[in-house]
């Protein structure tokens, strides 16, 4: 985990999407896919923002591209950048998707700029051997990232929006259940809005497949120190801990979040209001 | 150059920066960022006597040069924190200040004893900005009342080589009279100040942002308030040390706390911006003192009561 | 549309947005910026009985997202002001609130009866957050006591016809326990929040900054503390109205205030930056409720304790 | 007075300081010498910044020049925008410059930055006939401003610095003395540090000159509502009161303003907290 002031290296619109390059001296070296970068905005904004690392490059002394969504303040300013401006990032940070030690065939399901950290993740699969079916769906077409990418890192790629405005019209669940009714998927990987990650976790867990879901929470140190990005996860004794999605994310299994109780603390959460009353 | 050293209530710290309760976590985190044992110490994130799940989320909000937090004390409790964060601390010699809270006068007592068999805790920092489930939730740090019974049983439980700092709130008419008060309970120091109650509603749904409905505001924006409160504490107590805090970034912005009348400062906040500013701030902050020729920075403290440089 | 129009204790006003006191002298430099009638009205400079010098300079220091001043309430004093501002105000047609301050209960007496005469007053704000020069120099309104008295002699000489709204600071442990007492000594409503203590610090000098060694914080660093002011009060008093403020920069500022219980609200410091910023606040305001489908302004009043939009 | 978003035409540096000029369509027509704009600066700075108006051509549309001291953040802001940066200015502000009636010669002082608005001055008493002499000062040569321009604009171009890094060593009042002394200049002009100001303002009164000089309070709104950009003026009636330099000034006769008591609320001030106590 390296903190770097970083030169941007191009910044390029794609759809409802930028493209963002940065020079990252040491960082790429400890990359895996599911890792995230946090990047200091303007001074009128103390917090950091947090972008999936898309790729990160070794050669010319290492750089890291992303996919900003300019939404709020924050990441508009982030794309207001040009080449040559400098940027203060720390990365890599979080823990990564867990790959196979079998090579299996795995799902990659990205809901929106969610796809950002699956390319990496589809081109280290098929490294050892896994097949890879990738799942790109969005609202609309503008908010559909890297579909033809998605097709030189994969077997097959399949398309979804929720208007019809590009590939099938509906939800990636709708491919995905296709897919994992072939009953060959053991794996799979998503990243997107909170609401699809429980859709295809309750749709991989239906069909015995392993789901590992990139969540995204509001993040405001991205270290572990501050405990605002918490959400209700269950561990390995059965217990539920309000777990940093910071440090102990992004990427969950899917069946150990408790997706419908997020925004929540459940009652049986280790330390509710509820337990101590006793 | 300026000594960093630093003696807050007879205890003697590397350097006049601190972490600030609740955000450093126990310490672990930064040390990826910067050697802990350069700065003044740890303070802890406020442990309670058992694990505590705190607030819903959304537990934050940004907002202009600072934010709301609804964390709710989420921690492991008294007995892991010794068994896992203390040791820790110790092993790699980082001075430990420990933040206790607690909702009755009893739970703070509790936690000192338990405290008290811990040569490892340097110092003991009670934040006293909790509701006070016996009084109607009234916040302790608010009434002088609650205030001072918190302070005077975790001063009777802790062993008197180890000093204790009440943490102010500044959300009260007259902090003067709540440190003086908390004073003569036996604090040996003061941290100050906790965050202010502030809120933020989302103009979308039309409801409160935070899953606390109300947080603690945090972050450069208040540090003028923090500035103040340090100011007008200083003044009724010039000899008892202060911790001072709230929106401190650079080193100039904690001259500023040296100058109204603090013997050390906690970076909070600006930890989420730059992982590495409490060592940053303290650097600056001993350039600057050594560019204004004090020796120490005890010689310092409070030197805005008394005409500033000559 | 939604209705610009509001009602604050039963007089109307043309718009929901306000100037703040302070932040627009009498309203005539303004008005090169825009139509002062189009606003609910311009709330004057809080005026005394007699002129005023004001503070020494440096009266303010910029901060993040807000700014310190010491102004120490300059103006011309009442006989003045009658003279000179409120004609010029009132052969407008725009409407004037104005801000009254004083030294001791019996000069805000003195100015209620004054204005008790002048047809021209839409409505008296009561600027409490001045020293009682009685009462060692404690602000009027850190305490119930001399809060309520203000009140109630301002109300005694004031047309029933003409509201008197208590501005209320936010530098005390219970902002409802303020406002019930004033409510109850006869305040038919309040503005809140007025500026809260802060201070700073030349780094270079090591002395206060300002003229005044303290000052009042405002501007957006604030708000969040403003709004939960508002909430807090019209949590404990629903059918008063507010006139809310306190770092208002956009209309989405300002309908976090309306959401939190405020009637309306007045733009203070960010007029600085923007002198148009009260008609611009008010044209967002009112675009975004339209957007929510709000008929009218009050529909929307302190929505966010209803469970916000459904 | 206009207040408008204007496009940045160019940034240059020009020793310690940036010239700055952008379109400002309106803003011309109403300008006067001794007039002020106020611009708006980053989000992270909620109030604007206050710099003379060096020159305003009315040609293609209008553009205002300004010289930038980048001194805290928000000068040194400004001067990092880049040609076609659009930033808020409002303009023309404050009480210019009053010009004699008579074609009488004149002394123009002008200190660092302070020359600014000096150069239209000279101007404009030329266009009346007026002789122009232009005192310039600075601390060291890196900070003196425009003692080329000056020469075009005038007779004559004295320079002095603290230092003796370019021209005389010494202080502006030294020539000032020495031109005063010939007795022929009835009045003075002067822009530049308050300290300079007063020593101008006792040296033209010793030689029985009138000197206005253009001063420099912290300002928090530059349009008059907010009183923080006060000092202590001598009106007609011969009482003193604190008057704001943003609509009053900031050019007020040197011998009205009380310079030693700039800074304080001298006990004879109309409201001074000592008149209140009788
Ligand atoms: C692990 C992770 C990976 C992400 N990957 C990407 C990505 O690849 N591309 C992309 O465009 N966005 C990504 N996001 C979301 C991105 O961080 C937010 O959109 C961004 O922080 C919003 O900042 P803003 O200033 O635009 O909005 P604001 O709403 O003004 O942000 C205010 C504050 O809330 C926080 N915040 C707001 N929304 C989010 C959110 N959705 N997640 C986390 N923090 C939030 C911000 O960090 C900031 O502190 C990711 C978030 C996380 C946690
Ligand atoms: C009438 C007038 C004309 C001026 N002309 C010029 C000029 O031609 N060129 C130039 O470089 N500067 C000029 N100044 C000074 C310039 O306004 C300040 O240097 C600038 O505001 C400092 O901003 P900052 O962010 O760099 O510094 P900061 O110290 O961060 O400013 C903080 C705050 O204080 C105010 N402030 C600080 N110093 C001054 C000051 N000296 N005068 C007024 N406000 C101040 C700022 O407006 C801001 O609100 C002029 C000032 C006035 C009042
Ligand atoms: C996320 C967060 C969590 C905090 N948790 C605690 C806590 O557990 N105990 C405590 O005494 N103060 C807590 N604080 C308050 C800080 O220690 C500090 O007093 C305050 O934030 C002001 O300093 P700052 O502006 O530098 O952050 C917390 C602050 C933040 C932002
Ligand atoms: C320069 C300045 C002068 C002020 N003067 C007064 C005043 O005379 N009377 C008063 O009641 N409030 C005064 N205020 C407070 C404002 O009316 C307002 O309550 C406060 O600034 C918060 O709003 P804001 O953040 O929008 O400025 C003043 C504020 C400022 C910044
Ligand atoms: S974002 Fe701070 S702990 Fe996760
Ligand atoms: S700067 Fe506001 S009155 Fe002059």
């Amino acid at each position: 985990m390296i903190q770097a002031d970083a030169e941007i290296l191009s910044v390029r619109r794609d759809g409802a999407y930028y493209h963002m390059s940065f020079a990252a001296p040491g960082i790429a070296d400890g990359f895996r896919p599911g890792h995230f970068v946090a990047i200091a905005v303007d001074d009128a904004h103390i917090l950091r923002r947090a972008f999936s690392i898309r790729s990160a490059s070794t050669k010319a002394g290492g750089a890291l591209q992303i996919i900003v969504s300019p939404k709020g303040p924050g990441t508009q300013w982030l794309v207001r950048r040009r080449a040559g401006d400098i940027i203060n990032v720390i990365a890599p940070l979080g823990q990564p998707f867990r790959l196979p030690t079998e090579p299996v065939p795995c799902v990659l399901v990205g809901g929106g700029y969610g796809v950002a950290p699956l390319f990496e993740l589809a081109n280290q699969l098929r490294a050892r051997g896994c097949g890879v079916e990738i799942i790109v769906g969005a609202g609309d077409a503008a908010r559909l990232h890297g579909v033809v990418e998605a097709r030189r890192v994969s077997d097959a790629v399949h398309v979804t929006t929720d208007d019809g405005s590009a590939g099938e019209q509906g939800r990636v669940t709708d491919p995905l259940r296709r897919i994992l009714a072939e009953g060959r998927h053991p794996a799979v990987y998503a990243c997107g809005p909170m609401a699809m990650l429980q859709a295809v976790s309750e749709v991989s867990a239906e069909f015995g497949a392993v789901a590992q879901c990139a969540v995204e929470e509001s993040m405001a140190c991205g270290v572990g120190v501050c405990m605002t990005c918490v959400l209700p996860v269950i561990g390995d004794d059965g217990v539920t801990r309000m777990v940093r999605s910071c440090t102990e994310g992004p990427v969950f299994f899917g069946d150990r979040v408790r997706w419908s109780d997020v925004g929540t603390v459940p009652a049986d959460t280790l330390g509710s209001p509820e337990a101590r009353d006793d | 150059m300026t000594d960093p050293r630093v003696t807050l209530a007879g205890v003697e710290f590397a350097g006049p920066a601190f972490t600030a309760s609740g955000c450093a976590a126990a310490g672990k985190e930064l040390a990826g960022f910067f050697d802990l044992t350069e700065i003044g110490g740890v303070v802890t994130k406020s442990i309670m006597m058992r694990p505590r799940s705190g607030r819903p989320t959304p537990r934050m909000v940004e907002t202009p040069s600072g934010m709301l937090n609804s964390i709710g004390l989420q921690g492991p409790g008294i007995e892991s924190f010794l068994a896992n964060d203390l040791p820790w601390l110790a092993e790699r010699g980082v001075a430990a200040v420990v933040s206790i809270a607690g909702e009755t006068v009893e739970e703070y007592a509790q936690l000192a004893r338990i405290l008290r068999n811990e040569p490892d805790v340097k110092a003991i920092e009670v934040n006293i900005s909790c509701p006070n489930v016996e009084s109607r939730g009234q916040v302790f740090a608010c009434d002088v009342m609650s205030a001072s019974s918190v302070i005077h049983q975790v001063r009777r439980n802790t062993s008197s080589t180890v000093p204790i700092f009440a943490k102010l709130s500044p959300d009260v008419t007259s902090i003067a009279e709540i440190a003086l008060s908390c004073h003569n309970a036996g604090a040996d120091g003061f941290s100050m100040i906790n965050t202010t109650l502030g809120m933020a509603i989302d103009t979308d749904t039309l409801r409160p942002i935070l899953g606390g409905v109300t947080g603690g505001l945090s972050g450069p924006a208040i540090r003028p308030i923090a500035v103040r409160n340090v100011w007008q504490v200083h003044h009724v107590l010039p000899d008892v040390p202060i911790l001072g805090m709230g929106g401190i970034a650079t080193g100039e912005d904690a001259l500023q706390f040296i100058a109204a009348g603090a013997t050390a400062v906690s970076v909070g906040t600006m930890t989420f911006h730059d992982p590495s500013a409490p060592l940053r701030v303290q650097q600056e902050l001993l350039g600057l003192l050594d560019e204004r020729g004090f020796a120490s920075v005890s010689e310092a403290v409070g030197v805005a009561h008394r005409g500033g440089l000559v």
